[in-house]
């Protein structure tokens, strides 16, 4: 089998129509569909009293107004809990629109359906929603004291309590020679696409089907949302993800409330609705990630090895748990990340507060978890005099010990069980790339100028690649063009030149013949969604089975048309031909043509088929039992478990005496997802990944007052960073091939934003000699912390 | 947010504190104020026009005086909506006597600020709400101390507290109108922040939030 | 976020504006370069009822390069200004303020009066004016008028421009000879605004002693704060001058406050911080035009 | 804040978009994107934030890099607007800063991509041999929540290379 393709670093086959302004994403469609904006709650915890629309109904363009009144049906109850779990003992979901009362700013009380937007929100404006405001719960430490409820129902704000142990961790903890205790907290932040969410819905009332356009990273899990809210039979229901202007986990929550509503609408009005979240509205009522606090304590002997590690923390889940609680789970069990524990305890409490929901934004849970291990790892170094990368070396899960059962239950809710990597190896690697043994003494020398330079490291573990599962479905058409399909949606990972690269290697076909549809539940109805790094595994393993499918099938055709033994055939560049013999060979496009008993000469390949005579004879059906018309198949791969990458982060960076702005002077990484079906699309991954890791160690925070305001709902005061803020990320790899999966591959998605957190807390520490317990970190926090460790002010 | 501030005005406690229920005074001496109606004992609907420089909104507020601790204590609950969005605050006022006849009042005032305005930062509301409060006070103590005119007449029939009634704001001269003092100066600190909130300070904000410069 | 609706004058000449100016009253907004007041306007925090866009008044759209001043009029934008030779020689502290004024795409379209004018105490051309002592031009159907930039900014995003006022144009005096600026501003991003922000204009006499030193500061006061620093740098030498000492005494005369970017305390420290900088880097400026005999007034008539 | 919306008056105003002249009536308050976008199908510009910090709305006005969501389309009646649709070469092929993106990984979900285009195209034009740091320096006002720059970064030295030397002779 030729693997040309695979691992090449070629480009994308999405980009043509990106550049050059051809793309089509939400808002690029429905060009003639009414427009739908949203009142929403400018509290973060009130009584809805009254909704007065009188004002509104003069405005020249309005179409329809609708409160929760006005729903019926299913779409009047609360919104479905995706991911139920046992710890989950009191999960809430919120209504499409307020039900008597708002749990957080931003919240949806009334709908408007007018002739565009500009005159939507003009109706917007003269709705008069009459408020009677309640105690709100903000931040973690209010939760907690639950002097007030953000659920009547629910007193103590406890959404979910969880508690996994293995071993006596505070009983080897008590007995160990050295002890530690930490307090590790890491602020919200969120997701942030810059294309916001959007629905698009069409009814055809003649054929009483529905179809829904939405910026999503799961259309047929929509799909089927919509068919049960709407009470729509499921095969009348079609959802399609068009280009989707990023997701970074935010587009996975769903059904949204207007995902329902605007469909909804569109039914009811017999017209095309169409809605395109805003800035303003994106901040304050989709998804935000990240708060934590967590409690560490630590057992360990003189070398840093542990020997019990007990973990407590308090996981801010906002007004709602639509999503479950996937993401402290993944904080409880990722937060080992390389290293072996000892006796583990760990207890999370997720809490309710009057704030935007919290669903998983890339890294989901592990940047909480690895600041928290790693964090602790530099503390038992300080605390020993050692070297940290000493420390973490004794700590690590040895490549012979692999597969390693930690004992736990991971979040897809089966062992957590790492697979493959080679953990030292990737930290020599690491320390080879950022020159680790050097940097003392560059640091030294830095001091003697009186320039403050410090470094940091980070190890992760990610489990990648979650079930249940995932298809595809290849055919060669008659022409020798290959069709992939994939229910699975993609947000600009490349899917579309991923798993081109893979059909075209498993079939032996140029990758320009191969065409990709991505996320239309038209082309393939079946599918989980893109998220938790699992696209490339889960759809490329798919796509990699199914293609293997026709290609045998396309080898026993042939063998019959060139009377040899299949064993003997191989496809190269779209030609199945016989090894060693020049002349005797038969293009895939003629296969496909031999491959339907059904042969009208529309095509010159249909009548060159006729040449050959396949198909048995006449004492056997033309559709021989077992067998299909066509030379297409579906494949579905479904693992038995997550397959695990791994990898370590160094940033090497300069801080100002005077002004404590820090200064990025490098950052490496160390990756290892096992083959790399386009390195440079992984590259591309990991340099976004480092992006956000940097944005959310040094300036990207959300931040709300004791009243439940989100005060910083914009790009003026969120802080994402621009070029101006990004390093250039020197990067190496390692390919230690997955066992789990055909191809050996790891998911890639996640990783870069992983251990940003950990890795700038740790080199700032460095180069101040201050212990950093809270990220992000801002140069007039890092300012003041210089005050409180040193009275006298600035260093 | 909280916003406090002070002030020495030029009258005696009980004369502050018994000019509270004057709304012919009120609707003078709040700012950008167009129409008070006293709805209840001690509550007034109004409407603030209020913004900065030509970028300007209407809003309508409600101001009630509560916890009323005479003659040196009591608490002005307002609050505010528009467009924009919407404002409570709680203004604690006390007053105590200062020398010679007059009075030293301190304002403290908690607000909550939501909707659009909330979002797009508050750098700059302390600041400006804490100007404009300054700004009040030394108008009206302009007023105590004769440099602007006195008020007219109140309207007959609006004299009997809580008993509903519509006032209006007359044509002003520029600068502050004058008002029996004590009144404008307490209501006035309230609504001015009420105004300062919801109107003025909502455009100064806004355009603090627009992204970048002219 | 789409704007609410408007009424919508584009006047030809600055007299058809004023008039229309006149007519709208508060009612009216002036539209130059937008770059403030659009997103004002799309996210609904401000609703004026109508708009007059002066982008038409051609007569405006300059940048005047004189013996005493730089006249900028109301419609250069802020990368004219950056670009302007002429005005650079003059006037050096507008391309080294402007340099750190958002992104260049933004001053593409942004207008320099309008920076002025808007009054936002972050803003970097509030402090130049300041502390190049400059004055503004207004006009009205009632007449014109100058207003000294020291009564020009009243407060936060308030200046002195009454309604049916248009500003035609800014006056930032060149410095004297001997003279030489330095911007210095710390922000959370590149082209953001300033957490604090500081500008220094050092004058040196005959024997390149510190004649004058001013320096004024943003983000830290509800106006540009503008705070002699004579007292601690004055009559020194250029190469001797204790700028630090300059920096203590602006950290002491800014008031800042907390906010959710910066602590007040960390911006009253980086008040003094960049002063010291600025005041540095000015001074050596000023010892090379003195070696230069220029930039600067011609004259050197000090001001 | 009473407006009324029957008498919403509407401007016919002038446009010559990517070389190609329109006419369209208007209401004052049309943002330019979103005039180029839905009065006149040119859906390459994408909003990101509208309130002019990200940068994906970014045209060229009469050569110039602007914020499209920060005019009114009336305000610029009668200018020259280039979009990314108008960024390609001659033949109707991509052009050199488009291809300089793909060669580059410059992008990913390509939302903010048209942006970048535009910007760059202005950027070259004016810088045809910039550094790196100076082609840093020229994007850094738009935002990519994707990329993390690096790679866009080398698509602007790539873009300068190919318009110095069309079709590309030098690898990238």
């Amino acid at each position: 089998m030729t693997t040309r393709m695979f691992g090449e670093p070629i480009a994308r086959r999405e980009d043509p129509r990106l550049v050059a302004g051809d793309g089509r994403f939400l808002d690029d469609l429905g060009a003639g569909a009414l427009a739908a904006a949203f009142v929403r709650s400018p509290h973060a915890h009130a009584r809805v009293v009254d909704v007065d629309a009188a004002a509104a109904l003069d405005v020249d363009g309005l179409v329809a107004v609708y409160t929760y009144e006005d729903l019926d049906g299913r779409v009047a109850e609360p919104l479905p809990l995706l991911i139920p779990h046992p710890s989950l003992h009191a999960p809430r979901t919120a209504y499409p629109l307020a039900n008597g009362v708002v749990r957080h700013v931003g919240e949806p009380v009334a709908m408007v359906v007018a002739s565009d937007r500009y005159v939507a929100e003009d109706a917007c404006d003269r709705i008069r929603v009459a408020y009677a405001p309640l105690p709100p719960v903000v931040g973690i430490d209010a939760a907690v004291r639950a002097e007030h409820a953000v659920h009547d129902d629910v007193p103590d704000n406890v959404a979910a309590h969880m508690v996994q142990e293995v071993g006596d961790a505070r009983a080897a903890i008590a007995a160990a020679p050295q002890r530690l205790e930490l307090h590790l907290q890491i602020e919200r932040s969120a997701s942030m696409p810059l294309e916001g969410k959007g629905v698009y819905a069409r009814w055809d009332a003649a054929d009483r089907s529905l179809r829904v356009y939405t910026s999503t990273q799961t259309s047929t899990s929509v799909r089927m949302a919509l068919a049960a809210k709407l009470g729509v039979p499921v095969d009348r229901v079609e959802v399609v993800a068009p280009d989707v202007g990023g997701g970074f986990g935010v587009k996975i929550v769903h059904p949204w409330p207007e995902e329902v509503l605007v469909p909804w609408a569109a039914i009811r009005l017999g017209r095309e609705v169409k809605w395109v979240e805003d800035r303003r509205e994106h901040f304050v009522s989709s998804a935000h990630e990240r708060g934590q606090r967590h409690t560490v304590r630590v057992g360990f002997d003189d070398d840093g090895r542990l020997l019990g590690l007990d973990v407590e923390f308090l996981h801010d889940n906002g007004a709602y748990t639509p999503y479950g609680i996937i993401v402290p789970i993944i904080t409880s069990t990722q937060l080992l990340g390389p290293y072996k524990p000892g006796a583990y305890r760990v207890e999370f409490r997720s809490l309710y507060t009057n704030t935007v929901i919290v669903t998983p934004y890339r890294g989901a849970g592990r940047p909480q978890g690895v600041f928290a291990m790693e964090r602790t790892m530099d503390a038992i170094a300080e605390r020993l005099g050692r070297d940290r990368a000493e420390v973490r070396e004794v700590n690590f899960i040895r490549p012979e010990e692999m597969p390693y059962d930690h004992g736990l239950i991971f979040q897809d809710g089966r062992p957590l069980v790492y697979d493959s990597g080679d953990y030292p190896a990737s930290l020599a690697k690491l320390k080879k790339l950022v020159g680790w043994d050097e940097l003392a003494a560059e640091r030294a020398q830095a001091r003697t100028e009186g320039r403050r330079v410090g470094i940091g490291l980070a190890c992760y573990v990610e489990g990648t690649g979650v079930g249940p599962y995932e298809g595809a479905h290849v055919r060669v058409e008659t022409n020798g063009k290959v069709v992939v399909a994939t229910g699975l949606t993609t947000q600009g990972q490349g899917h579309e030149t991923v798993f081109a690269q893979v059909a075209a290697s498993e079939l032996g076909v140029p990758v320009e013949d191969v065409a990709v549809v991505t996320g239309d539940t038209r082309r393939f109805k079946y599918a989980v969604g893109t998220f938790a790094s699992r696209a490339a595994v889960m759809s490329g393993n798919a796509v990699a089975l199914a293609a293997r499918k026709v290609r045998a099938k396309a080898l026993r055709i042939a063998g019959e048309a060139l009377e040899v033994d299949p064993a003997d055939l191989e496809v190269v560049d779209g030609i199945v031909r016989v090894r060693g013999v020049p002349d005797a060979e038969i293009p895939l496009a003629t296969v496909a043509v031999l491959a339907n008993p059904l042969r009208y000469a529309f095509d010159e390949e249909a009548k060159r088929a006729t040449q050959f005579a396949v198909g048995g004879g006449t004492d056997v059906p033309p559709v021989r039992d077992g067998d299909e018309p066509g030379l297409e198949a579906a494949g579905w791969y479904s693992p038995i478990r997550s397959t695990f990458a791994n990898g370590v982060h160094a940033a090497v960076v300069e801080t100002d005496p005077e002004t404590a702005e820090v200064k990025i002077l490098r950052y490496c990484v160390v990756h290892d997802c096992g083959r790399l079906i386009n390195p440079r699309i992984v590259e591309g991954q990991i340099h976004g990944g480092v992006a956000q890791g940097v944005g959310g160690a040094l300036y990207e925070r959300l931040v709300y007052d004791e009243h439940g305001q989100l005060l910083n709902a914009s790009f003026m005061d969120f802080l994402m960073p621009y070029a101006s803020e990004v390093p250039t990320v020197e990067t190496d790899h390692l390919e230690t091939p997955s066992p789990l999966n055909p191809l050996g591959i790891k998911g890639a998605g996640e990783a870069g934003v992983i251990p940003g957190a950990a890795v700038f807390a740790a080199a700032i520490s460095d180069a101040e000699g201050l212990w950093i317990d809270r990220m992000p970190i801002s140069p007039s926090e890092l300012w003041e912390l210089r005050r409180q460790t040193t009275p006298k002010g600035d260093g | 947010m909280r916003v406090s501030g002070n002030a020495t005005l030029h009258a005696p406690v009980e004369k502050v504190y018994a000019a509270l229920n004057d709304p012919a005074v009120l609707v003078r001496t709040i700012p950008g104020c167009e129409r008070l109606e006293r709805v209840g004992e001690d509550a007034y609907k109004l409407t603030v026009t209020a913004g900065v420089a030509s970028v300007r909104g209407t809003y309508a507020g409600d101001v009630r005086i509560a916890d009323q601790r005479p003659p040196n204590a009591f608490v002005l609950k307002a609050s505010g909506a528009g467009a924009p969005g919407t404002v409570s605050a709680d203004v604690s006022v006390q007053l105590a006597a200062g020398d010679d006849g007059t009075t030293e009042l301190a304002y403290d005032a908690d607000a909550v600020v939501g909707g659009m305005i909330g979002g797009v930062g508050q750098r700059m509301l302390v600041g400006v709400a804490t100007r404009t409060a300054d700004q009040f006070f030394a108008a009206v103590d302009d007023v105590l101390t004769g440099a602007a005119p006195a008020p007219e007449a109140v309207p007959a029939g609006a004299a009997a507290a809580g008993q509903p009634a519509v006032f209006t704001a007359p044509p002003r001269a520029p600068g502050l109108p004058g008002g029996q003092l004590a009144a404008g100066v307490v209501l006035g600190a309230a609504a001015a922040l009420l105004g300062v909130l919801v109107g003025g300070w909502v455009t100064r904000r806004a355009a603090r939030a627009a992204a970048r410069r002219p | 976020m789409k704007p609410p609706p408007f009424r919508y004058h584009r006047p030809s000449t600055v007299e058809e504006a004023l008039a229309v100016l006149a007519e709208a009253g508060h009612d009216g907004k002036v539209l130059a370069g937008g770059q403030s007041l659009v997103p004002l306007l799309n996210m609904r925090l401000a609703a004026p009822g109508q708009l007059v866009d002066v982008n038409r008044l051609a007569e405006l759209a300059y940048v005047r390069t004189g013996t005493e001043a730089v006249q900028v009029g109301a419609l250069a934008r802020h990368a004219e200004v950056e670009h302007d030779a002429d005005a650079h020689r003059a006037v050096p502290l507008l391309r080294q303020a402007l340099e750190d004024l958002a992104h260049p795409t933004i001053r593409n379209r942004g207008t320099v009066v309008g920076s002025l004018v808007h009054a936002d105490p972050s803003g970097e051309m509030p402090a130049v004016l300041t502390l190049l002592g400059g004055v503004m031009e207004l006009a009205s159907v009632k007449g014109r008028r100058t207003v000294p930039a020291a009564e020009f900014f009243v407060g936060p995003l308030e200046s002195a421009l009454r309604p049916g006022e248009l500003a035609t144009a800014a006056v930032f005096p060149r410095p004297p000879a001997r003279s030489g600026s330095a911007w210095r501003e710390v922000a959370r991003r590149r082209g953001d605004y300033a957490l604090c922000g500081v500008g220094v204009l050092v004058t040196l006499d005959q024997d390149r002693r510190v004649q004058a030193a001013r320096a004024a500061c943003i983000s830290v006061g509800p106006t540009p704060v503008l705070v002699d620093l004579a007292e601690a740098v004055g009559g020194r030498p250029h190469d001797a001058a204790d700028w630090v000492a300059a920096g203590a005494l602006v950290a002491a005369a800014v008031d800042p406050e907390d906010d959710i970017h910066a602590t007040a305390a960390y911006r009253r420290h980086l008040a003094g911080v960049l002063t010291a900088r600025a005041g540095h880097a000015a001074a050596l400026q000023a010892a090379g035009s003195a070696d230069r005999r220029g930039p600067g007034n011609p004259r050197g008539v000090p001001r | 804040m009473n407006h009324d919306h029957v008498s919403e008056a509407l401007h016919e105003t002038r446009l010559v978009v990517n070389g190609v002249q329109h006419t369209v009536r208007v209401p004052a308050r049309r943002l330019l994107a979103d005039c180029l976008r839905h009065d006149l199908g040119l859906t390459g510009t994408h909003l990101g934030c509208e309130h002019g910090v990200c940068g994906a709305c970014t045209v060229l006005v009469d050569g110039l890099p602007m914020r499209s969501c920060l005019l009114f389309a009336v305000t610029v009646d009668g200018a020259e607007i280039t979009t990314t649709e108008g960024c390609r070469s001659a033949d109707g092929g991509l052009g050199p800063v488009q291809r300089a993106f793909m060669e580059c990984h410059g992008l990913q979900c390509g939302f903010c991509t048209p942006g970048f285009v535009t910007t760059v195209t202005a950027f070259i034009r004016d810088h045809p041999d910039p550094t790196e740091a100076e082609a840093r320096e020229a994007i850094g006002g738009n935002l990519c929540r994707c990329t993390g720059y690096q790679n866009i970064v080398a698509s602007v030295l790539r873009a300068a290379e190919l318009v110095r030397a069309p079709e590309g002779e030098t690898g990238p």
